[in-house]
């Protein structure tokens, strides 16, 4: 019983206790800070599992962001009315045996791993120096599944769009309805001088360094997306207008980028999305530049949600 | 040498560790909102000053070493700002029944 | 050789170009003075095309074809006949009528559905053309829109639609039985009789064929849709379009082999009809009732032929079953005709019209010297002297009561004004199919090679057609006497039964639809969705 | 029971915890804030399997580490989106639920503006 | 000539059509993005039917070249890459979707035209980008190799689906719309986790090497079972159906149109994919069994509870909760009781039919029911009276779908049910039999209801809310025609739909 597994027991305890609470607590708020709470001890847990992009990734969308956002909706649902009474104790006892039922044929499947565990990673990690990169994670990204990732910012842009479609009609074109949660007073503009600028030197850090070390557009992006919000919340920059021509050239400039070069690789380099030789890293790292920009923007505009101001002329 | 700086960083993150358990006794024990923060705060970031110091010789080189200060600072920075935040608020509103 | 399938296929294709023509306005508006041409080129190709030619649409793996064999024939040539009168008949009855639209589109979909089926040789052709006549024949009983004829029309579509599951599934079956992938129906008979799967099919055959001609249990959709229809409709409905059943059994049921099980189950089941289609026509008031019923007597009796033919394994059952459904096509199309021309004459000249119906009504009882008298005799030859031969005298004598109750209703309903005479327009095509009915018969009888029957014409053959008659007169005039003591029997007899298991049916599926809102709530579904899983996973792993 | 496995119980728990999560509670936020729980599990899962076929001098294999990163940002959009539905059923109803029994399903959708 | 299904994988000659098959929507997506207001219908108007050509393009290839055309995206060849592969069943499945996208466009165009001289609007802007992502998404699934790109897809998918149900703003399609995305984030979660097992025992997701290495462990198994649930979830497979009725039934008609008939099927051809491509040998009888006890459910709570329904467009959508029963009865009937494989042949064909006729016919219904919606201002199928006198070609069009959906010849419902009926007769497994024959039945009940309603005279004289454009009309019944006249195609390459079908890899590759 080395140090380390004692540890990791002690964490995937607290993992499911906080997770437990923030599911079982009747009251939203502290379910709310529960999760973000959870969040955090993921990304540890994604350490422990020797995955840092994906610990960094978790951390800042899945606890930071997704926390932000179920905050925003807490507050604004404490005035809901009437909601409905909790469901029966029988109903609730079934879900409870079938889940754990479930959970128990999961838990069968991860138990019971192939004798010799087939891997990817040596064929990832002997055919990554011809794109230049150093992390391996970067490398599968970018370069052999790169059609994924384009498709994911696509389904991003979607999402943007599907929370813009909510909004009434005669608001489109209008400002996204980020509440100002708190006036802002000395403290917040304070904060919001303070910390972007050290926050956008991180950001661009992880966006460069992701390609050697862990770090990457995704996480670069959310950093910059955190940053991009405390301004606005801080009232210290207005919210951009949904029908600017320049906020959407920014939302689409990543993967339209990452497009075409895509397309270019079907003429100079003999498949879609494949890097002609020797010049993949410079466009790995463009593509990733744009994306960090898009990737910001996007999600600074998903957590402002659907236009709610019509822009006063 | 190695063995002394190896002693120091036990001592000091453990020194760390007994301000963070300290802090934490604080917000059960004490009676309303504004007293937990100011336990909160100041205790968690004296333990979390420690565990820093603790770290910096194991740190590998200065860059390592100047990341983790900054961390330290960064917490520090946020910190003050959300218990103000927190403060504010208590204070207009009355405590969050 | 070519002009005989290119005449072949416009009997096919001319009413069916019609059909597409009206969905031009001007040209809809235009139809009802065409309706009577349309059966014309059938009529043509019955008379020209010699028998065993075929044609076919469509590419080389999947195609329609078309074929005149014998007793295709002789239906089709007596129902373009009847057609013909009907559509003269339909062209005056729609003068004042309104959204005469609708009428006419239907009736050139069921007119090209019966001219299709009558001819159809290969299984995905007749069941396609049997729907469309079935939407059709539907169209026409829903003319009216008064809520009987939507009860009707929905019964009607009902059952028809419930035939055409059964008969659907027979024709998948009987196709994984032919060898190769052809769709001819002349292969599936063949086979029919060789397959492990035999009586599943013939059961299912006979319930759809008996359902769609009104065999006793199926058949109380007819009085509903023929007292519903317009004139015109119910005398091709009843005439024309119930007999594509038969044809579909002759064509269908291995009447070559001897089956003696089936063929007895058949016979019992269509003299059955025989007699309850007498016994209840003769309890009702209107002559459109007393008309539906005596048709599902008649089908009964055209059943039950085909079932002796089936249990002597005797060919010529196909043939006389022809010859007696023919005759009734044009009898029975006569008499609904009969009853639209007879309601808009006078009582003052009731009597020149009335004597022609009564002609072939009673003639429909088997009077000598009439084509029922023939047909009967042909049958006689075939039923052989056995019980069943009784009982066909039985139903001879029982038909000749049904029409003369038809007639004494038929005069009860003459229009009051005495002075009023029926439009010229509808006389003379009921005048027309009155003498075709008596004519052609005789003419079929001639080209029918029956060298061996005694002629028909001799005294004891006449003599044995003609006391039947006479005894169904002298039970119909004891009838008239006591006729109050008669009991009131509803239009559809059983029918009544039906709207229970209606009634059931719809608290039947008020409990589905509890269930499915109960189903569709939040914590219902995501537990049904965790059971799924769990059964899943089980039923996956225990492999 | 090496790491791996230990936190692959944890994935398959965190999955049956969310799945009862987003069965019973009634609010449709704690419905999302369960199907986050159960994403979080599933990617624990994929982080399970990466770690167990490590090869090559790398913490883990790389492809499903990448996977999980596609599907946590996807995950986030799904949230992002989900979240701004409820605030604007809130804004047009006033309630935030899923249960329909307010108006039975059947007429529902038959408000005739 | 070496079929190609045994070479290693490697780009065939016309593989860039498929590239283009999603490059086109994506860039159409996110051109018509940037530029908004009247160009992203422009561009959508364009792309669309170029889309149809394409698809034909790459069907008239698979058809002769008698093998599946292959892209290797990147120069990766899996397991380390991505293939894209169209082989019979996509391909034909892509065209008649494509024709579905075209008429759906031409008829949206009355709806979400933007004016000229408005400025952009929200709606019209919203659903001509959904429309071109829903194109897409559809395009990637019908050709994605890998497991975990068609679960891209299928989020690209639901994400383009949702906002099209509460396009027009109202309280009651809000609440359906989050029903929708949460159940069906539900299934997609569950699919993922499948997909993280299945990469656990065999290091690779592409469909065809998963098929070569596949074996009957408890992990594969718990991975097939709960991928299986969570596409059962989001094709709303009959206990799974809570969110379908009221989501489809609240969209606008043209969004309810593509629900229906194209958003459902995707889902539906990834469990194909999962238990024909992938793993045939693995779904054992009483799996088999389980699928088509659902299906048979489905169809006959669908169709009773559609009898019940006042309004045309619930009956419409439970319609598509019925006739969804159908694609799962091939499971059984595709299932060789000998070898225990799912047969590539007979059953799957009359399941994909179906699937083609029921998209076509569907998507002429649920227009149709917009454009009587659009005319009466309700559309309560009881005072539906007089509707067929003043739009006659709608209803045309309606009984025609009607048709379709009940199978009478020579429509393509009825070349499927004739297809699966021969299976059921093959397999000698009646009792599919009963419920497909009892589908049709009660298909026609609830046809002969609404028709009846509408070709009764209407009381007082109708006066219609606002003038139907004919076009709209003209799109609704070509798209009927189409699925009425798609028993035809039992003429043409009907076995077009077996080719490249994995069967002959196995035999080939062992």
């Amino acid at each position: 019983m080395t140090i380390l597994s004692i540890f990791d027991i002690g964490l995937v305890v607290l993992i499911l206790a906080v997770g437990a609470a923030s599911i079982g607590m009747r009251e939203a708020f502290s379910a709310v800070i529960g999760f973000v709470v959870y969040g955090l001890l993921l990304s540890i847990a994604w350490v422990r599992l020797s995955a840092v992009d994906v610990a960094l990734t978790e951390a800042a969308i899945g606890g930071g962001m997704t926390g932000m956002l179920m905050l925003g909706a807490v507050a604004r649902l404490r005035f809901a009315k009437g909601n409905d009474s909790r469901t029966s104790l029988p109903v609730r006892l079934a879900a409870g045996i079938l889940c754990a039922l479930v959970a128990a044929g999961l838990a069968i499947a991860v138990l019971s791993p192939p004798e010799v565990i087939p891997t990817l990673a040596p064929m990832a990690m002997e055919n990554l120096p011809q794109s230049g990169l150093g992390n391996p994670v970067a490398g599968v990204l970018f370069v052999y599944r790169a059609l994924d990732t384009l498709l994911e910012k696509v389904v991003l842009i979607l999402a943007l769009l599907g929370v813009w479609s909510l909004a009434p009609d005669r608001m489109w074109g209008g400002i996204p309805g980020l509440r100002v949660y708190a006036q802002p007073n000395s403290k917040l503009t304070f904060l919001a001088q303070l910390l972007p600028p050290v926050g956008i030197v991180v950001a661009v850090y992880m966006c460069w360094v992701g390609a050697k070390e862990p770090g990457g557009a995704f996480q670069g992006g959310t950093v910059l997306a955190a940053m991009w919000l405390l301004v606005m919340i801080a009232g210290l920059t207005s919210v951009p207008s949904i029908s600017q021509r320049w906020l959407r050239l920014l939302l689409v400039a990543g993967p339209m980028i990452f497009l075409a070069i895509g397309i270019a690789g079907m003429v100079l380099a003999n498949a879609f999305l494949a890097y002609p030789a020797g010049y993949a890293k410079p466009l790995i790292v463009a593509v990733e530049v744009a994306l960090t920009l898009s990737i910001g923007v996007a999600l600074g505009l998903l957590a402002a949600g659907p236009p709610e101001r019509v822009q006063r002329p | 040498m190695r063995l002394v700086l190896d002693i120091f960083t036990v001592l000091a993150v453990s020194a760390g560790a007994f301000f963070f358990l300290a802090g934490t006794v604080g917000l059960i024990r004490f009676p309303d909102a504004l007293t937990r923060l100011h336990a909160l705060t100041k205790v968690d970031n004296l333990g979390l000053g420690l565990v820093v110091l603790g770290l910096l010789p194991q740190a590998n080189g200065l860059f390592g070493a100047l990341k983790l200060v900054t961390i330290w600072l960064l917490v520090q920075l946020s910190g003050a700002i959300v218990t103000q935040l927190i403060a504010g608020t208590v204070r207009q509103h009355g405590p969050r029944e | 050789m070519i002009g005989q399938t290119t005449l072949l296929a416009s009997a096919f294709v001319v009413p069916f170009g019609m059909l597409l023509l009206c969905l031009w306005p001007q040209i809809l508006n235009r139809m009802p003075s065409l309706l009577a041409f349309a059966p014309i080129p059938a009529l043509a190709a019955v008379l020209l095309v010699a028998t065993d030619s075929s044609f076919a649409i469509g590419s080389a793996r999947f195609h329609l074809t078309f074929a005149m064999d014998r007793p295709g024939a002789m239906l089709l040539g007596v129902s373009a006949l009847l057609w013909i009168a009907a559509g003269a008949y339909a062209s005056q009855y729609l003068q004042n009528r309104p959204n005469h639209g609708r009428f006419v589109v239907c009736w050139l979909m069921t007119l090209t559905g019966c001219v299709g089926v009558f001819l159809a040789a290969d299984m995905v052709g007749f069941y396609f053309l049997l729907a469309l006549l079935t939407l059709g024949a539907c169209g026409l009983v829903i003319y009216h829109e008064t809520p009987s004829a939507w009860r009707a029309g929905a019964v009607y579509i009902g059952l028809a639609l419930l035939a055409e599951a059964f008969l659907l599934m027979a024709f998948v079956l009987l196709a994984s039985e032919i060898p190769g992938n052809s769709l001819l129906i002349r292969d599936a008979a063949a086979a029919l009789p060789t397959s492990p799967q035999r009586d599943l099919i013939l059961a299912l055959l006979i319930a759809g064929f008996g359902m769609k001609a009104g065999l006793v249990p199926f058949h109380f959709w007819m009085p509903l849709a023929y007292s519903a229809a317009p004139t015109p409709a119910a005398a091709v409905l009843s005439g024309a379009v119930v007999k594509a059943s038969i044809l579909g059994m002759i064509r269908f049921l291995p009447l070559g082999t001897a089956l003696p099980d089936w063929g007895t189950a058949i016979a019992a089941a269509g003299l059955f009809a025989a007699l309850y289609g007498v016994v209840i026509g003769i309890t009702q008031r209107s002559p459109r009732l007393v008309l539906a019923y005596s048709s599902v007597s008649q089908m009964g009796f055209i059943i039950a032929i085909i079932g002796m033919g089936m249990l002597t394994g005797d060919g010529r059952a196909a043939l006389a079953a022809a010859f007696y459904a023919a005759h009734h096509v044009l009898v029975k199309g006569a008499l609904f005709l009969s009853v639209g021309v007879i309601a808009a004459t006078g009582s003052r000249r009731l009597w020149p019209m009335l004597l022609p119906a009564a002609i072939i009504a009673v003639g429909l009882g088997g009077l000598p010297l009439t084509g029922g008298a023939l047909a009967k005799f042909v049958a006689d030859e075939l039923l052989g002297d056995s019980t069943a031969s009784t009982i066909a005298t039985l139903s001879a004598i029982g038909t000749t009561l049904l029409m003369l109750q038809f007639l004494r209703h038929l005069a009860s309903t003459a229009s009051q004004d005495p002075q009023a005479t029926a439009n010229a327009g509808l006389v003379w095509p009921w005048l027309a199919t009155a003498a075709v009915s008596l004519v052609v018969p005789w003419t079929l009888y001639l080209t029918v090679p029956r060298g061996t029957l005694p002629d028909p014409l001799s005294a004891a053959v006449l003599w044995k057609a003609l006391w039947p008659v006479l005894l169904g007169g002298a039970l119909a005039m004891a009838l008239w006497r006591w006729w109050r003591s008669m009991p009131q029997i509803p239009k559809g007899d059983i029918i009544v039964a039906l709207d229970g298991g209606v009634r059931a049916a719809v608290t039947w599926g008020k409990a589905l639809q509890r269930t499915d809102s109960v189903l569709r709530q939040w914590p219902a579904a995501t537990v049904s969705l965790l059971i799924l899983t769990v059964a899943l996973g089980a039923a996956v792993l225990a492999r | 029971m090496n790491a791996a496995t230990l936190f692959g119980l944890c994935g398959a728990a965190l999955v049956g915890l969310g799945l009862y999560g987003l069965v019973t509670n009634p609010e449709p936020l704690r419905k999302i804030l369960a199907f986050n729980l159960l994403g979080s599990g599933v990617f624990l899962v994929f982080g399970v399997v990466a770690k167990r076929a490590a090869a090559s001098g790398l913490g883990g294999d790389p492809v499903p580490q990448a996977m999980v990163i596609t599907a946590i940002v996807v995950a986030f959009a799904a949230t992002a989106m989900a979240i701004a539905l409820v605030l604007r059923l809130l804004q047009e109803t006033g309630r935030s639920t899923l249960s329909s029994d307010t108006s039975a399903a059947t007429d529902t959708a038959g408000a005739d503006s | 000539m070496p079929d190609a299904n045994l070479l290693p994988d490697a780009t065939t000659t016309d593989g860039v059509f498929l590239v283009l098959a999603i490059v086109l929507p994506a860039a159409g997506v996110l051109l018509s993005f940037v530029l908004g207001g009247r160009y992203a219908e422009r561009i959508a108007l364009v792309l669309l039917p170029s889309g149809f050509i394409l698809a034909t393009i790459i069907l008239v290839d698979v058809w002769q070249s008698g093998h599946r055309l292959v892209y290797i995206v990147g120069d990766w060849k899996p397991p380390l890459g991505i293939a894209l592969r169209a082989d019979g069943l996509s391909a034909a499945m892509m065209v008649v979707m494509a024709i579905v996208f075209c008429a759906v466009a031409i008829f949206a165009y009355a709806d979400f035209g933007t004016r000229a001289g408005s400025a952009e609007a929200r709606a019209p802007f919203a659903f001509w980008i959904l429309l071109m992502a829903i194109w897409g998404a559809m395009n990637l699934i019908f050709l994605g190799g890998d497991l975990f790109t068609l679960y891209v897809a299928l989020e690209l998918l639901t994400f383009a689906a949702v906002p099209l149900v509460c396009l027009d703003g109202r309280a009651e399609t809000l609440q359906a719309a989050l029903r929708y995305l949460i159940f069906a984030l539900l299934g997609s979660i569950l699919y993922l986790v499948g997909t993280a097992l299945l990469y656990g025992s065999y290091a690779t997701l592409d469909i065809v090497l998963l098929s070569r290495q596949i074996r009957a462990e408890p992990a594969t198994l718990v991975a097939a079972a709960l991928m299986t649930i969570g596409l059962f979830a989001k094709t709303a497979l009959f206990p799974l159906h809570l969110w379908l009725p009221p989501a489809h039934a609240g969209a606008p008609a043209a969004a309810s149109a593509v629900l229906s008939a194209v958003v459902v099927k995707g889902s539906f051809f990834l469990v194909v994919r999962l238990w024909f491509d992938v793993m045939p040998g693995m779904l054992g009888g009483a799996g088999a069994q389980l699928f088509g006890a659902l299906g048979a459910a489905a169809i006959i709570f669908g169709s009773v509870v559609a009898l019940q329904q006042q309004r045309l467009k619930l009956l419409i959508a439970y319609s598509t909760v019925a006739q969804i029963g159908y694609l799962f009865l091939i499971f059984p009937l595709a299932l060789d009781a000998a070898s225990g494989q799912l047969q590539g042949s007979g059953a799957l064909t009359g399941g994909i039919i179906q699937a083609i006729s029921h998209a076509t016919a569907k998507a002429a219904m649920f227009m149709a029911a917009g454009l009587i919606y659009a005319a009466l201002g309700h559309d309560r199928i009881a005072e539906l009276g007089g509707i067929a006198r003043a739009l006659p070609m709608t209803i045309f069009a309606f009984a025609l779908g009607g048709v379709s959906l009940i199978g009478l010849p020579p429509s393509g419902g009825f070349l499927a049910k004739w297809i699966l009926l021969e299976a059921t007769v093959a397999t000698g497994q009646w009792w599919w039999a009963l419920v497909i024959l009892a589908g049709g039945l009660f298909t026609s009940c609830y046809m002969f209801i609404v028709l009846s309603r509408a070709v009764a005279p209407s009381g007082a004289p109708l006066k219609l809310k606002t003038a139907v454009p004919k076009y709209q009309e003209a799109a609704a019944l070509a798209l009927a025609l189409t699925s009425l006249l798609l028993g035809l195609v039992a003429l043409g390459p009907i076995d077009i739909i077996e080719v490249g079908r994995p069967d002959s890899i196995m035999v080939g590759s062992r």
